[in-house]
């Protein structure tokens, strides 16, 4: 069996909003996070996909 | 011509089918054993039943005021046993009907990655899925012994059982089986039991153990069984034990021979058939999910694999992106791990738990692991009921809660989940039940 | 000049002691009686240890193979259950006074809002809380009868029990009483037994306690009792049911009197002591956290309670503010619910979880409850270790998170939280082993 292995950096968001996002194609380190510790909410997603904050890079 | 051919109808397998079926897919499932697979009939479920019905027995032997005489008829309780296997595995086939699964019996044959032979029967399927699970590992000279199916379906308490592997199974039947009045001892090749699992979580269940009067043998290999009038497993360096039963159970290997695999020609790993994050083998449409594709060999696991395949399969792009895989040891206490260790980390221990106290149990202790924010990472439990304690830990490590969120929600009185709650409190404040 | 004087031990009295003592604060914790409470001496506690004894008992005889013939020593029991609230309740002593609490015995009368009297002591206080929590109802006429406290201390399983008054209390000494043999009858007054309580979850109560056996008598009301060779136990209309033992659980009514409450002239909500969101009472720097300060009557309430009154002492401006306060019965099956009811519901069978069966458990329903974007509001439970599942439920609920939160969580296999998650996921698919 495997231990617990250490941990690495990801974007903090619960597994419906980084599935809703991959659904809808978004790349959720782009979206802002309001969360406690910078976590997208639903809220933040829902807002993103309305009104994409300017961001440098179109995918 | 199928959506999809699947092979095997274990975890992994009747998933597969039922989340294809859910979607209008065409599927075949091939069985050549029983629906269900080994988890079904000869694994998870058969061996949890006989450790509920060991533990019962134990709490009661152990509880102050009971005198307690039973027998049990092993072989009626197999029927029961059976009976309610057969309700479960019956469930499962009628499900798979009712989602117009063709639910196939008899032994698969890979003709090539869009036609599987059954007997005289070649069917045509656009995707094929390879759900073939795995078996005990066989080591030639360790000959009359029992294997999980074997243990599983004794029709008495063996008087004394050996048990050659202390890795999960190993521990949890070695415990039922003492607990129902067996001498047993455990042979372990490493320095410990429970390989692979965190030392802090196991002293617990080798405590447990040794109370319970199991004979822990590590740093012992064993060369060969010798057939006496008991069964004798000699090691390395002349030791070794009498016992009227032998359990191997030194790990389990995919079952990759024998159904024409080879003639796909798929990339492997190691002896597991490699797959990418889409549960995808190395040739076009060809799937391999469950035990047959890797690490770690769960139902749990193999239920996911499944997910994803089957949204692969329907043309949604899902790939395996989970933050929390918990493990569970239906040892005693229980043991259960998710996630990932991290810097910072609290205990909490079992004997503070009320609700343990009320069950006559105090072994064991609370872990949650958290980063430098608060959020939580990973937990490890040894306390009872932890496999039902750890999805609160999974469900904050999958959504990145952290331990104030945990410490904070109201847990009911009594309970062992109040556990859960003051190890997070001490993330971030003081336990109301423990002072350091 | 104690900072805070708190009268009363049970679990509002201690965990507020045990906060600010983590504080620094100086605190008196005066108890008349044993610390710990009603809830750890003589309720939440060794209620469980009767349930837990009287469901192994139970399992073992209904399950096929096991021949059981077993006595139990109540004495000896009784023993052994004092022995483990004892170190309970010592823990909690230790506790207190590791953090520097003044544990005084004796009745506490209240000479105003900063003196209280023990005995001839006169102690000073800057702030006074109050927990002195509740007793059970007793009703004229009804004589003869055990209460809590009694029933728990037992020396003996009565041939037969009436029970007078079917709520939470009664139905979880009710049934371990007759798993343990007794012929118990429940008379309750209103239309179903546990009133207030989902009557989705309550059928699979009733279903299993007609299974057991025991009589329940809905919509009786109780005149009176006679004492005869058996206690009778009369109904309006002239019904009557004859049993060794009588047990009233009809409610509990807070401890107000009797020791000084009056001399605070304290605005009331009924016969509970009023409080804001901040646990304060009309009068300054009083505060009353616990049964005695309102619905609902849970030790999980005292403790949270008993965190705001300390933040308040301590300056911090803490508010009662939860979207989840969990209830749990300790029924057959366990009831558990948390948050609360929503436009949307999922519904998953206790029948189609597998770790269910494997325990002989098949009566039950999982329900979670939620809103049009999917997220949770609440839940509702009767299932296996449900007290032990409806925490993660109360952390979703608690956290926002949505049912494809849980959903998407993997849960190990085989635990009954397997059914939580497949409840979810109907909320926005299909659950695995579950068709409509
Ligand atoms: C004693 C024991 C206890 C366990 N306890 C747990 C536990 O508590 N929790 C947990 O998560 N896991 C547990 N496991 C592991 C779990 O059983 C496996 O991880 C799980 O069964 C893997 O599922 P699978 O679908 O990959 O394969 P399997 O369940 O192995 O099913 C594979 C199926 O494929 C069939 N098959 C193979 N080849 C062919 C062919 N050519 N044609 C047709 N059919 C074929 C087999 O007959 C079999 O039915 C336990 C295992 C054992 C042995
Ligand atoms: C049989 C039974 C089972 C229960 N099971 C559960 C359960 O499973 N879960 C749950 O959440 N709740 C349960 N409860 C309810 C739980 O016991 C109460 O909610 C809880 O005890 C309330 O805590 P408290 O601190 O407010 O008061 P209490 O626990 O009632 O403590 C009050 C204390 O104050 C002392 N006191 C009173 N007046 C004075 C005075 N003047 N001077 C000094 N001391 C004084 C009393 O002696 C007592 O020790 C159960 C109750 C019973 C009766």
């Amino acid at each position: 069996q495997v231990p617990l292995p250490e941990v690495s950096g990801h974007v903090l968001a619960s597994p419906a909003v980084r599935r809703i996002a991959r659904e809808n194609g978004i790349d959720l380190s782009k979206v802002g996070g309001t969360g406690e510790g910078g976590r997208v909410t639903l809220d933040d997603l829902e807002r993103y996909m309305k009104s994409p904050a300017p961001s440098p890079a179109p995918s | 011509m199928y959506d999809a051919i699947i092979i095997g109808s274990g975890p992994g397998g009747y998933a597969a089918a039922i989340r294809l079926g859910q979607r209008q897919k065409k599927v075949a499932l091939i069985e050549k054993d029983k629906i269900g697979g080994e988890c079904l009939n000869y694994g998870c479920i058969p061996s949890k039943a006989l450790i509920e019905l060991a533990n019962s027995i134990n709490y009661l032997r152990e509880m102050p005021g009971v005198s307690l005489n039973y027998s049990i008829d092993m072989k009626k309780w197999q029927e029961w046993k059976w009976s309610m296997i057969n309700r479960l595995t019956g469930g499962v086939e009628t499900l798979c009907k009712g989602y117009g699964v063709d639910v196939i019996r008899g032994e698969a044959y890979i003709v090539d990655a869009t036609h599987v032979k059954i007997g005289e029967k070649v069917i045509e399927g656009k995707n094929l899925v390879i759900a073939t699970g795995s078996k005990p590992v066989r080591i030639k000279g360790i000959d009359d012994v029992m294997y999980n199916r074997e243990v599983l379906d004794l029709d008495h308490i063996p008087e004394s059982t050996a048990i050659i592997g202390g890795g999960y199974i190993g521990v949890e039947i070695g415990t039922a089986l003492a607990k129902l009045g067996s001498k047993v001892t455990i042979i372990e090749m490493m320095p410990s039991i429970l390989p692979g699992t965190d030392q802090e979580l196991v002293r617990h269940v080798e405590r447990r153990l040794s109370q319970l009067g199991v004979r822990v043998m590590t740093g012992k290999k064993v060369l060969n069984t010798q057939h006496g009038d008991k069964i004798r497993v000699n090691m390395e360096g002349g030791e070794y034990v009498e016992a009227e039963k032998v359990l191997m159970t030194v790990g389990r290997v995919p079952n990759t021979e024998g159904f024409g695999l080879e003639n796909l020609k798929l990339e492997m790993d190691g002896r597991f058939i490699k797959t990418d994050a889409h549960k995808r083998t190395s040739v076009p449409n060809v799937y391999a999910i469950g035990d047959v594709s890797g690490q770690p060999m769960l139902a749990h696991k193999a239920y996911y694999d499944a997910d994803i395949a089957a949204d692969n399969i329907c043309g949604m792009d899902s790939v395996v992106e989970y933050r929390a895989m918990p493990y569970v040891i239906y040892s005693d206490p229980e043991i259960a791990y998710t996630g990932s260790k991290s810097a910072k980390s609290t205990r909490f221990p079992v004997a503070a738990n009320g609700r343990s106290l009320t069950m006559n149990e105090s072994i064991g202790t609370f872990n949650i692991y958290y980063d430098e924010k608060g959020i939580v990472t990973g937990a490890g439990l040894a306390a009872p009921h932890a496999s039902e304690l750890i999805s609160e830990l999974s469900l904050a490590v999958e959504s990145g809660l952290m331990a104030m969120d945990i410490g904070l929600t109201i847990h009911p009185h009594p309970t062992v989940s109040e556990g859960v709650k003051e190890t997070a409190e001490e993330a971030y404040g003081k336990p109301l039940h423990f002072k350091i």
